[in-house]
């Protein structure tokens, strides 16, 4: 067992001295879908001390063609996500001590288990969730770097708190509803480009190569053969309410998170966003999903055995469940 | 002439990953609202853009041999 | 069962039509070790069908850093690397048909193996086989993609038969000794960054999406944050012995291949290459393996509980063995 | 002045991984042996080399201006 880190001592910078680095170190992974899972693999196959995973959902056939370490039987038995992959990553590595969270991650459940966490990996599915990590991890001082993958593009980008530009300053104006999985689709390879980059930013962080460090945010299509790093030092904003001078982190505060309700007897839930949506741009992403009518203040979508009726004030219904669970897992699969 | 690349949906949106656009200086703003005119881009308040391989804002300039690329942030994972 | 590639199949380039055809092809990969267990990993969830996986090696701890599927009981179990790929292989995904050889591969033993293949994947770990793989294809019409890595970089090409420049063109002189992951290191990262990209092109070949080949030889640093695509067009070579006009095949003829061969009772493997030995060059890889002595002749080392001797006419000594495995596996460690 | 990149360990044996070389006009070879006598670059004899980011054989021109990259092909896996 001695040598099982050989090759990775052999990389000059690494050596010795990073590898013992390496294996004291905590890492938090929020997201235990496709960049989740790989990049755990990664890391716990790279000897981290501690890995933190959090994720609320199951494991379902559609996800096997992307993500790692699950199996045919884990979604015959709908394991939940963090708890499959656990049982997979002692069986790679017994040295890691791996901490497993069936959660839904908001700023109060999610800050407890913060505490002496050297870096977070960003293997979300959704810009709320993001935005709220990104403001809670300025403030807490803890490095974090972003991914994201749809289609066979993907993007990544390391963040460094009071050094580097913010998600926040990247992002400008309110969060797009982006594409996702659920409506574009998605090869493994893109997942897999990303990670490649999330871990080698991870492994220059963990043993302190600064220097190193990429700074530029990347992009790339694998179908279209395409690859850019882009600058974004000017990116940075004082003005930033997540990581300028005056912050005041407003994605923590309870009037900006969304929210859900049950709408008793209907069946239904509602989500409620803080922001409008864009009823044009999200009818474009659904129109693969399935068959959408609409006007100008609502759109509605039939999606699997749901309906979804999506309002220009950033209210979306979901009908046909009164579980809260299943109704944000569908919204962010189609919102992102 | 200033040459913008397109990626992800917008690629699939204007059916072609580049558009060659004749003209010698204008914003990132503006650059926006003349493609719109032209090509059926429905989200351009919503991208990244990068002039030249640097993040600019919308009122950054654009002059004629520069390449401006559109990203739209995608949110999947 | 039914949706685990919907997916994929949403993503627009694959479709209904790319999953169906994507089912009824077979790939085979040349070795399975980090490359080839990530490939296959990758191309198995997304539903090829067949895969035939071949390697003549045993899983060991040193590997487990960076090949994916195999566990630390398959080390301690020393199971064969193919073994233990199918068993996963076959949790993940029932509906493949996987065929494992313990096999050290030549052109005796490959060419039976490549009937009914569509698209070979490059996983082995030295230039020897690899011109020898790329001699067969090219008499055989058989597609297949190029990867490698070592450190934090790496390289893929995709080599079409008659249609672009093959291995030899590109490697133009004798091939190099070239740095491996046993003299120096690897990251896991450059590991998928090879992957990914070798994954997506074998996705475009299988559905038969030519126009978006990518065509250029690509080559990354990721450590230093580096990525280029390098056109190689002017590289093809009509006078080239194994793709031009009067090929020869160079690398099938008993000539050209690397032999080897016991020496009486003296514990002895001796391991005859067709070609020199660039002795300083090899020196400079090697010490960082361990202590390098010798003169303008030879090179000595010990490595392990071996004594390696490396002679400038291409012959090399490994003392301390008698297994031919045994000794070829040492001498790809090192001379690559 | 022509931008030469080095890539994997022959950035390990110069130490950087950029030179600039001041000359006009040259061929692959050349460069290639003009580069030996100033820095300890044993292994240029294997490397594949790209100018401009295009596949250059030993006769190919190299003119300033002109960016060079040499890759050591590697052979892991």
């Amino acid at each position: 067992m001695a040598d099982r880190y050989s090759r990775q001592k052999l990389f000059k910078p690494i050596g010795t001295v990073g590898q013992q680095k390496i294996g004291e170190k905590h890492i938090l992974i929020l997201g235990c879908g496709a960049l989740g899972t790989a990049n755990a693999e990664n890391l716990v196959r790279a000897g981290i001390g501690k890995l933190t995973i959090i994720d609320r959902d199951y494991v379902e056939f559609s996800n096997l063609h992307r993500q790692h370490l699950f199996t045919e039987q884990d979604a015959i038995d709908q394991i939940p996500k963090v708890i499959a992959a656990k049982s997979k990553l002692e069986a790679i590595n017994s040295n890691v001590l791996i901490e497993a969270h069936i959660l839904d991650a908001t700023a109060v459940t999610l800050r407890p288990l913060l505490k002496e966490v050297d870096l977070v990996i960003d293997a979300t599915d959704n810009f709320d969730t993001r935005l709220m990590m990104n403001d809670l991890l300025q403030q807490l001082h803890i490095p974090w770097i972003y991914g994201t993958c749809v289609g066979s593009t993907g993007m990544s980008y390391t963040i460094l708190p009071k050094q580097t530009p913010c998600l926040h300053c990247l992002l400008d104006a309110a969060p797009p509803n982006g594409a996702t999985c659920d409506s574009a689709g998605i090869i493994s390879p893109a997942v897999q480009m990303v990670v490649a980059h999330q871990t080698t930013e991870a492994l220059k962080l963990l043993i302190g190569d600064s220097d190193s460090l990429r700074t530029t945010l990347v992009t790339f299509d694998l179908w279209n053969n395409h690859y850019q790093m882009i600058k974004v030092d000017k990116a940075m904003d004082s003005a930033c309410p997540a990581c300028g001078m005056d912050a005041t982190y407003p994605y923590l505060h309870y009037e900006a998170t969304t929210k859900t309700e049950i709408l008793c007897g209907r069946n239904t839930v509602q989500i409620r966003a803080n922001r409008e949506m864009q009823l044009a741009e999200l009818a474009n992403h659904l129109k693969s999903v399935g068959q959408v009518k609409g006007n100008d203040f609502l759109l509605s979508l039939d999606y699997q055995s749901y309906r979804v009726v999506f309002f220009q004030d950033g209210r979306t219904l979901i009908h046909g469940t009164d579980s809260i669970e299943n109704a944000k897992k569908i919204y962010y699969q189609l919102v992102g | 002439m200033i040459t913008i690349l397109l990626f992800a949906h917008l690629q699939e949106s204007v059916g072609k990953d580049r558009i060659e656009f004749p003209i010698e200086q204008l914003t990132v703003k503006e650059l926006k609202t003349a493609l719109q005119q032209d090509y059926p881009l429905l989200e351009l308040d919503h991208v990244m853009t990068a002039v030249n391989e640097e993040y600019a804002r919308n009122e950054s300039k654009v002059t004629a041999g520069d390449i401006v690329a559109f990203i739209p942030p995608v949110s999947g994972g």
